[in-house]
């Protein structure tokens, strides 16, 4: 495998932790700014493409266990966020249940994190950039690592 | 504050909590992945059951995600309704319970089926999600999460057809399926979206409160009926349907079954609570019966000559849409006539509804009888197989019920439909219900060309071997079984408190509208 | 009753038809019970008859397939498949054509209509 | 009529991603035309969520005049986007698949699955 320039790879390794920071930011503003969880996970998802791009797949692969992707990011958000959407129940599910009165804001003229709705977008970003990541990481696994390989066949088929 | 108000979120807050928590489970093992799946299914089932009973009795269930109070549908000073809202009626608690019954059963099928593959925790995943998105579909009361609801089912059909990714054809017909149903739903979003700049409005309700029949709402109701008749495959849109449902293992053929009718139970909800008699008499529901006989005597003269035992199963699901295509057809005809109404057009919507729920439970019979077949041989082909009978016992008389239900024979529930529907399209003109019945002994035929191949005939020395299927698979047949004969022998008890409730909800327009906008129609 | 279904035209009795076949089927074994059970167990007359031939071993040789069931339909409507089979190409893009099509023609004639 | 312009976009980019889809025998060019669609589809919906005289409906963004336009095609737009996201990223990894299956990704001879 042909390495890219030696520019846009040093130049994806420094953006990389940029983008990570970035991404981040603009989940936990999500709340009353544009953006939000899915738009920060997807940036913070482009970090792993750009480590991709700057150190290869191999070795990137070699230092990522998708377990991290797969499991403690993907299932932390999903849970977080059915988790809330449940502890709404006694009134309503999705309900917003520990909300900042309307007042406060008239008062001090600040809008605060409206209660379960920030914490939802920070779940959705976490789960998003773990699924958007897991997605790039087994799309390059399977273009450039395997591609030579036969699909070998799954053994329930012949009993 | 009643916990059964809270019946309609949580049909659909526990398959969705059972879809997120399946990677966390699956570490503990295969038993208990798989009885999380069972277990989820289940809870589902029964929630669908509380749900339709409780529509039963106090009327239309309405509930508004994250409202102070769960049915305050317009908070003060608003005209419209704004939050996500679920409306259950009686039609929709109906296909609700309907699709919870066949995605029971393709769980509890799917248990034995799939083991020895390597990915189930995808795969639980993905079932409990598909699971999602077809009661979605059915309880919604807003067109757009109609929209996300019906985008839900298909990513997750997409991923499901293509389980067996070792498979070329699989993966094939999942590709076709992609592309058809990419293009229908973003056809269907356009319309929504119209109607959204048009009524300011996204609730069902709402918008047909308001609705004026003019241009741009009929540009609108061709495409939602075209796209959604695509969905559920009638006949010119339907070749991605024998594809997909041979190719996908037979749990999720099962389970695509009932979202098929999803699609199809939106086509009717807009035609019917959306338009209603502002849609005109004329064209939209000549363009459904006209669709429904296509589909219904195209879909069987393939089938006659198909060999692929699912396939041929695949061209009888698109000859079956047709049959309540035509009964809601006639139906819509005489929306705005109310003698012809009383006469014949509700006996149609009872058949279309009442066809709907069977055509679910024994079109899932056979596909999961297909499915132990190739479980036992490993064939698909009609040509290779024979003599099963002997082997099979259980699977072939479950096999003889569905196909004799499927055929309209007289003493199972595909009759009573069917007969329904014949009388009442004859009332329309006597060739619909001459091109139905040709359907219906077609039908018949290719039932009788499966059964004979491969079930009767001589023992062969290939399939010394062959076993009855493990006892997980023959209780996801037994569960439809059960069904079916529970709904042949007591039809009267079926149609008083399952379709008459429903077809009458369905033409209700005023109560649809009223339970959301306060009766102020 | 609970088995009686009320059509608007006429009536459907499920139990009337479970009576039926109850007395049919006991017509059918009083018939099968008058045959003959004296035949010779073990000799030609308890052997399949396949047009004095051997028998063959394997059941595959001697059952239908099902590429021969109504064979004669399917020559007599010869040109009807042609044009159905015909039109089922397994193309993606046919596939996504007909939709296109027909939601083509639909909103043709309903502004026409 | 400029004000109109964005729906003959719409119309426009609808109609060249439904002959791309026609015209094109790549797959992965097919998969292009798809995501253009569900493009087309989403600039509809931020285009009609435009009422005359009303603000921007972002806190601390907004201007003088009239009411908050409600946005609610900002959140379906963005609804749809997420939706296309997966189908993209599952309709390349089916035409990966194929690719490996077939070891071609001409429409022409995916056809395996007729009559």
């Amino acid at each position: 495998m042909k390495p890219l320039s030696l520019i846009v790879r040093t130049g994806c390794n420094l953006f990389a932790w940029f983008m990570l920071v970035f991404g981040v930011n603009v989940v936990v503003h999500g709340y009353a700014s544009p953006g939000g969880g899915f738009q920060g996970g997807a940036i913070v998802a482009t970090f792993i493409a750009f480590l991709l791009v700057s150190y290869g797949g191999e070795k990137i692969h070699s230092w990522v266990n998708e377990k991290i992707y797969d499991l403690i990011l993907e299932e932390t958000g999903l849970l977080l966020f059915i988790t809330l959407a449940f502890m709404g129940l006694p009134t309503s599910f999705f309900y917003n249940f520990f909300t900042i009165p309307w007042e406060a804001y008239q008062q001090t003229g600040r809008l605060f994190p409206q209660g379960t709705t920030a914490i939802m977008s920070i779940a959705v970003g976490i789960e998003v950039a773990g699924a958007l990541s897991m997605v790039i990481l087994s799309m390059f696994k399977g273009i450039r690592l395997v591609s030579d390989r036969q699909i070998e066949e799954e053994p329930g088929h012949d009993r | 504050m009643n916990w059964t108000d809270h019946l309609p979120a949580l049909l659909l807050a526990v398959p969705l909590l059972g879809a997120f928590v399946t990677p966390l489970v699956s570490l503990g093992g295969k038993m208990l992945r798989n009885t999380l799946l069972v277990v989820t299914t289940f809870v589902t089932l029964v929630i669908a059951f509380l749900l339709w009973k409780d529509v039963l009795v106090s009327g239309t269930a309405v509930y508004v995600m994250g409202e102070k109070v769960f049915n305050l549908t317009m908070p003060s000073g608003m005209k419209l309704p704004v939050r996500i809202i679920l409306e259950a009626d009686a039609f929709s608690a109906f296909m609700a319970l309907c699709g919870a019954i066949a995605s029971f059963a393709g769980a509890l099928f799917s248990l034995n089926y799939m083991e020895g593959f390597s990915g189930m925790k995808r795969y639980v995943s993905l079932y409990c999600l598909l699971t999602v998105g077809m009661l979605g579909m059915t309880i919604t009361g807003d067109l757009f999460n109609f929209f996300v609801f019906i985008e839900i089912a298909s990513i997750a059909s997409f991923g499901l057809i293509a389980f067996w990714r070792d498979k070329a054809e699989a993966v094939e017909a999942s590709f076709k399926y992609t592309l058809v149903s990419q293009v229908a739903s973003m056809v269907l979003l356009l319309a929504f979206g119209a109607l959204y700049g048009k009524y300011n409005a996204l609730n069902i309700a709402a918008i047909g409160s308001l609705l004026k029949f003019g241009f741009m709402e009929k540009i609108v109701l061709v495409f939602i009926v075209a796209s959604l008749a695509c969905k559920c495959g009638a006949f010119p849109m339907h070749m991605w349907l024998p594809d997909s449902y041979a190719e996908a293992p037979s749990g999720v053929s099962c389970l695509l079954v009932a979202v098929s009718q999803a699609s199809l139970y939106g086509l009717v909800r807009v035609c019917f609570s959306l338009y209603g008699v502002t849609m005109g008499a004329s064209f939209i529901p000549w363009v459904v019966i006209l669709l429904g006989l296509a589909s219904m005597f195209f879909g069987v003269t393939m089938a006659v000559v198909q060999h692929d035992i699912k396939r041929l199963m695949g061209y009888h699901s698109v000859s079956q849409v047709g049959y309540m295509l035509l009964g809601f057809g006639v139906g819509m005809l005489v929306l705005s006539d109310a003698k012809g109404m009383a006469d014949y057009g509700f006996a149609a919507i009872q058949g279309g509804v009442f066809h709907m729920f069977n055509y679910t439970m024994y079109k899932a019979l056979l596909f999961l009888a297909a499915g132990s077949l190739y479980y036992t041989t490993g064939k698909r082909d009609l040509n290779d197989m024979g003599g099963l009978a002997r082997k099979m016992p259980y699977t072939t008389f479950m096999f003889v019920i569905a196909a004799a239900a499927i055929a309209g024979l007289p003493p199972f529930n595909g009759f009573v439909s069917k007969l329904l529907i014949y009388e009442s399209s004859f009332a329309v003109h006597p060739s619909l219900a001459a091109i139905a019945l040709i359907s219906s002994v077609l039908t018949l035929a290719s039932f009788v060309k499966v059964f004979q191949t491969a079930f009767l005939g001589p023992e062969q020395n290939a399939f010394l071997s062959v076993r009855e299927v493990p006892s997980g698979m023959l209780a996801g047949m037994g569960v439809l079984t059960v069904v079916i004969l529970a709904v042949s022998l007591f039809p009267s008890i079926t149609m008083s408190y399952f379709v008459e409730p429903a077809s009458k909800a369905l033409v209700d327009q005023a109560g649809y509208i009223g339970a959301i906008m306060g009766g102020g129609m | 009753m609970w088995g009686v279904v009320h059509t608007g035209f006429g009536s459907w009795d499920a139990l009337a038809w479970i009576l039926f076949f109850g007395i049919a089927a006991f017509f059918l074994l009083w018939f099968r019970s008058l045959g003959r059970s004296d035949y010779k167990k073990g000799t030609d007359q308890d052997e399949i008859f396949w047009s004095s031939n051997v028998v063959p071993e394997d059941g595959a040789h001697i059952s239908v397939p099902a590429d021969a069931a109504y064979w004669g339909f399917r020559k007599g409507m010869e040109p009807f498949y042609k044009g159905l089979v015909g039109m089922h190409t397994g193309l993606a893009p046919d596939i996504v054509g007909w939709y296109v099509v027909v939601v083509a023609i639909m909103s043709v004639l309903i502004l026409i209509v | 009529m400029i004000g109109n312009a964005p729906f003959f976009v719409v119309g426009l980019l609808f109609l060249w991603g439904l002959m791309a889809i026609f015209t094109q025998k790549n797959l992965i060019k097919i998969a292009m035309a798809i995501t253009i669609l569900g493009s087309s589809v989403n600039m509809f919906l931020v285009a009609l969520g435009y009422r005359t005289g009303g603000r921007v409906p972002i806190h601390f963004l907004e201007g003088d005049g009239g009411p908050m336009v409600l946005p609610t095609p900002q959140a379906m737009t963005l609804t749809a986007i997420v939706i296309a996201l997966a189908t993209t990223a599952l309709i390349l990894s089916l035409i990966m698949l194929i690719y490996r299956h077939y070891g071609t990704i001409n429409v022409d001879e995916v056809r395996r699955l007729r009559g």
